[in-house]
């Protein structure tokens, strides 16, 4: 796993912005048809059912009129792993090395014909964002046709997700490589879900460049894994030391606390630490 | 009818009765098989698994049927490598029973797989940094000493001792047999072992994430130690079961109480160390990532505290004070009780790891996922019960498993 | 006593009062010169077979719709980059497409079959040539050609040989378990290569990769 | 795995594990000749078949 791939190391990232966050479900289907998810017959199940992309539905469990209800959603958290050495919980534990850590993009690959469908890697992420192909893809007639050719389809018994839209930066770097540039702009590698959401939510770029919005969102500490510096901003489940590449950022305090499990009295200090850290 | 195959002096039931019981077993072995061609040909839809459960009743199953066959590399360590002699009388029960339950394990994992056809996969491409790719080389090792440990027990059929060739073979193995069992315990260590680090090392699910030593999870060596426990306490219900089916005395009871002594050290040791982890993960480690330990045993129909309390108490603590008080372990009663309810202990050990594992929500606004197994998946389960079954039997009529057999029948 | 415990026991004891003749011994020797020319002779038989036979068991040939004389188009058209060319937006072209033929080929150029074939059955019936593809990689996998031949600036043949300069085009050759090409897999069945365009596995890519770049790369710089 | 297989990743990590593999292997395998060795050895020497 020492893959000697650091070179001029990009960090590719997300920040979605819960307050703006309709649930509309349009980062859903736009990452359905960009990547060629299958779809079952029935949907009806959501447990074996496949969305990279899933919108989560919160809730402040108060009662009218003080509820609340708030949207997230669910791409692959393309987490950094303990450290944020590229031992993410899936990759280190796939037997096969089907997926993998790019350390010049930050991105976690999954290879769909090397993986051999143990599963082990959905058992290790906490997230849920690991998809098995329970059944073989089957598209309507003529369908098949409008499949995307830069992102292959899967067979049954394989694990598939989020790749970032990986295909979409490749295509950018081959016009980079053409007009003999060594860099892609922030807007030429957009993911899918970006682009479709119709609130501007979601923000995607490079977290280790300043220049790039999603830096600037959260400012995450180079010295804490990237734990953003912003107080409205926070990473699911932090506290596991996952290091995800997907921020959240809600003015909402329950939304954040949300965000982590906390014991009784521990979110309080834990605001308090965090106040008084960027007085 | 078959009466040349049986071992010599020994009494064995009319063939047609062993063919009957054989038949009937057969029956539900080919309903296992039926199933798992189904799971093979249509894939896994065929089960209730799902994107929450993608670890679900065959990896318990695994783990379990591993757990309990530990008794053979246990048994054989003790016999071949600390030499205590007495164990030979039991030995070739316990090298039976971990083929079965290793063959079946490796049998269940080529089901489980989504893509059966790439499973060499994991030793082509294998990453070694994987648990479960130490698990597979161990297994199939393992494996491997299991096999060289049972030929030179079919080679002691009444026919086949006969040629010359493998009386000298089964000898000869027999000589070389420490070093092989050795080597056996070398691997049983690391793939009992790694079955715990499978779900130890997953840091991403506090429920089953235990720090440890190096690159080994605690529940590492509570794995390797309760297999190694446990294992014996299997060998000697097996044992039990299949006295009180023939209706015979099999084995002199100072070599099941020997064995049930060591079983109930090893247990006692096992759960001692076993509570220190549960309380450090209680106090520590659960904590440490904003969970208390209730929040792992409530909110949901089944996964309640009596399962932690079942597990330590009930499959740990009981039958460890049974088995290393004499009075009880020579109470045979008493013996079974114990020897029953240590199965059960580290069958619920490895469902807590595999199961609740997936069941218990990480994410604060996630759910408890329950799941119920569909009957292919009960059927495949079963399936290599039948055949242990029928292979067991098969080597109790034909082969001289139990060397005390003549003995104990003539003092009657 | 069954009669076949019988028949063994006695056959045991008759051996072993016999003891190893001398007539036995000279027996056995002639027999392991049997087993030692029985063995060379299969030995023979499966290594030929393996070596012969196999490979054309392995791969299905293909012809291609007609043949096509690469060194006659680049002496007209100039290098390779004439017909295989990028896009604005960075993607590779690959095989011509009709429209493009057409250019020239509106009516029957040369006195070739070839030629007359094209234009009768495919520029006149406006149909795409079914072209084989030789390089044809798996559905799995990504490849960008103006990464290596504009970013690393190299030159066709290292990948693809002097197709260039051939004037018939081979049989295409198809991995029946697979449906890969040949080319792909190597044309030597022990996987030994010779030059750079031997082979196309992803073990040929990490070599060059690792060589060139330092690192064999990770998934998905080749995968999608 | 085997000395010509291309691996990916190779370090301190496949060192240990697949010498340990192979180490097995070697002792099972050295074990396994011993015994069949000896035992064609034995029976050219007419050792054993009908007592036992």
């Amino acid at each position: 796993m020492t893959q000697q791939n650091h070179g001029n190391a990009h960090k590719f990232g997300m920040v979605i912005d819960l307050d703006k966050c309709t649930g509309c479900g349009s980062c859903m289907v736009a990452c359905m048809s960009e990547n060629n998810v299958p779809f079952k017959e029935d949907e009806s199940n959501k447990k074996d059912s496949i969305t990279w992309m899933r919108v989560y539905k919160l809730t402040n469990g108060k009662s009218f009129p003080d509820t609340d209800v708030c949207y997230l959603p669910r791409p692959c958290m393309h987490c950094g792993g303990k450290g944020d050495h590229g031992h993410s919980p899936c990759v280190s534990v796939c037997p096969a090395t089907a997926t993998d850590y790019d350390y010049g993009t930050g991105i976690v690959s999954q290879i769909y014909t090397r993986c051999f469908g143990c599963r082990y890697c959905m058992g290790a992420c906490p997230y849920h964002a690991r998809f098995f192909n329970w059944w073989d893809p089957k598209w309507p007639e003529g369908m098949e046709e409008y499949l995307s050719p830069d992102v292959s389809p899967r067979m049954r018994g394989v694990v598939e997700k989020c790749s970032f839209c990986f295909h979409r930066y490749q295509a950018a770097k081959d016009k980079a490589y053409l007009e003999e540039r060594d860099t892609v702009a922030e807007e030429e590698y957009q993911t899918a879900c970006t682009q479709a959401c119709p609130s501007g939510a979601i923000t995607f770029g490079d977290l280790n460049n300043p220049d790039h919005a999603v830096h600037q969102l959260v400012n995450p500490d180079p010295h804490h894994c990237g734990r953003p510096r912003n107080p409205k901003a926070f990473r699911l489940l932090e506290r596991l030391e996952t290091n995800p590449k997907v921020y959240y950022i809600s003015e909402r305090e329950w939304v954040r606390k949300a965000g982590d499990n906390y014991l009784d009295g521990e979110w309080e200090k834990a605001k308090m630490k965090k106040t008084k850290g960027h007085e | 009818m078959d009466s040349a195959l049986i071992p010599k002096g020994a009494n064995r039931c009319p063939f047609p009765v062993f063919a009957t019981g054989i038949a009937v077993v057969g029956v539900v072995l080919l309903w296992g098989v039926y199933a798992m061609g189904l799971c093979w040909i249509k894939g896994l839809n065929q089960t209730n698994m799902n994107d929450y459960y993608g670890f679900a009743l065959w990896i318990w199953a695994d783990l379990a049927v591993i757990a309990i066959g530990g008794g053979a590399f246990f048994t054989g360590l003790l016999k071949y490598v600390l030499g205590i002699d007495e164990l030979k009388n039991i030995i070739n029960l316990a090298v039976v029973i971990g083929f079965i339950c290793y063959s079946s394990a490796l049998l269940i994992l080529a089901i489980d797989i989504g893509q059966p056809l790439r499973g060499w996969f994991i030793f082509w491409h294998a990453n070694v940094h994987s648990m479960l790719t130490e698990v597979a080389f161990c297994l199939s090792l393992y494996f491997s000493v299991l096999t060289i440990e049972f030929i030179p027990l079919i080679l002691e059929n009444r026919q086949v001792d006969k040629v010359p060739f493998f009386h000298n073979l089964s000898h000869n193995m027999h000589t070389a047999m420490a070093v092989f069992a050795a080597t056996g315990a070398f691997l049983s260590c690391f793939h009992q072992g790694s079955l715990g680090g499978v779900a130890g090392v997953l840091y991403g699910r506090p429920f089953a994430f235990r720090e440890g030593l190096l690159i080994w999870p605690w529940t590492f060596f509570l794995f390797t130690w309760s297999a190694a426990a446990y294992g014996p306490c299997f060998t000697l219900l097996v044992a039990k079961m299949v006295e009180g089916i023939t209706r015979k005395k099999l084995i002199k009871d100072n070599v099941i109480h020997l064995l049930a002594k060591i079983s109930g050290w090893m247990i006692t040791t096992y759960i001692v160390a076993k509570i220190i982890d549960t309380i450090y993960w209680i106090a520590v480690t659960a904590p440490s990532l904003g969970f208390s330990v209730m929040d792992f045993y409530t909110d949901n129909a089944f996964y309640g505290i009596w399962i932690l309390f079942a597990e330590i108490v009930l499959g740990g603590i009981v039958p460890a004070v049974i088995l290393i008080t004499k009075k009880y372990r020579e109470n045979s009663k008493m013996l079974l009780l114990a020897i029953i309810l240590g199965v059960l202990g580290v069958c619920l050990n490895r469902w807590v790891m595999v199961l609740q594992v997936m069941a218990v929500p990480v994410m604060s606004f996630d759910t408890w996922a329950l799941y119920i197994p569909s009957w292919q998946e009960v059927a495949t389960t079963i399936l290599p019960v039948a055949y242990g079954i029928i292979l067991l039997a098969l080597a109790y009529r034909y082969l001289p498993m139990f060397p005390q057999e003549k003995e104990l029948s003539t003092e009657k | 006593m069954s009669e076949l415990e019988e028949k063994t026991e006695n056959g045991s004891t008759d051996s072993l009062e016999m003891g190893v003749s001398e007539e036995q011994k000279a027996e056995g020797d002639s027999g392991i010169g049997a087993g030692v020319l029985f063995f060379i002779a299969a030995f023979a038989v499966c290594f030929l077979s393996g070596w012969l036979l196999f490979p054309n068991l392995l791969y299905s040939k293909k012809e291609q719709p007609f043949n096509f004389n690469h060194a006659l188009h680049v002496e007209e058209m100039g290098g390779c980059d004439s017909c295989h060319y990028f896009r604005e937006d960075g993607s590779f072209a690959g095989v011509p497409k009709l429209a493009q033929c057409v250019d020239c080929h509106a009516e029957v150029m040369g006195d070739t079959e070839d030629e007359a074939v094209f234009v009768a059955e495919y520029v006149e019936k406006e149909k795409e040539v079914p072209w084989l593809i030789y390089s044809e990689q798996p559905d799995c996998v990504f490849f960008s050609h103006s990464a290596h031949v504009v970013g690393a600036q190299m030159d066709c043949v290292s990948c693809h040989g002097h197709i260039g300069e051939s004037t018939t085009m081979k049989p295409y050759e198809e991995n029946r378990i697979t449906g890969y090409s040949r080319d792909i897999w190597g044309k030597n069945i022990w996987g030994f290569k010779k030059n750079s365009w031997d082979r196309m596995k992803m073990d040929d890519c990490a070599e060059c990769h690792e060589k060139e770049t330092g690192s064999k790369g990770a998934c998905f710089q080749c995968h999608k | 795995m085997l000395p010509n297989c291309f691996e990916w990743a190779w370090d301190a990590g496949h060192f240990l594990f697949f010498g340990g593999m192979w180490y097995t292997i070697i002792i099972l395998s050295l074990g396994m000749t011993w015994c069949i060795f000896k035992t064609i050895m034995d029976t050219v020497s007419g050792k054993g078949g009908d007592h036992h």
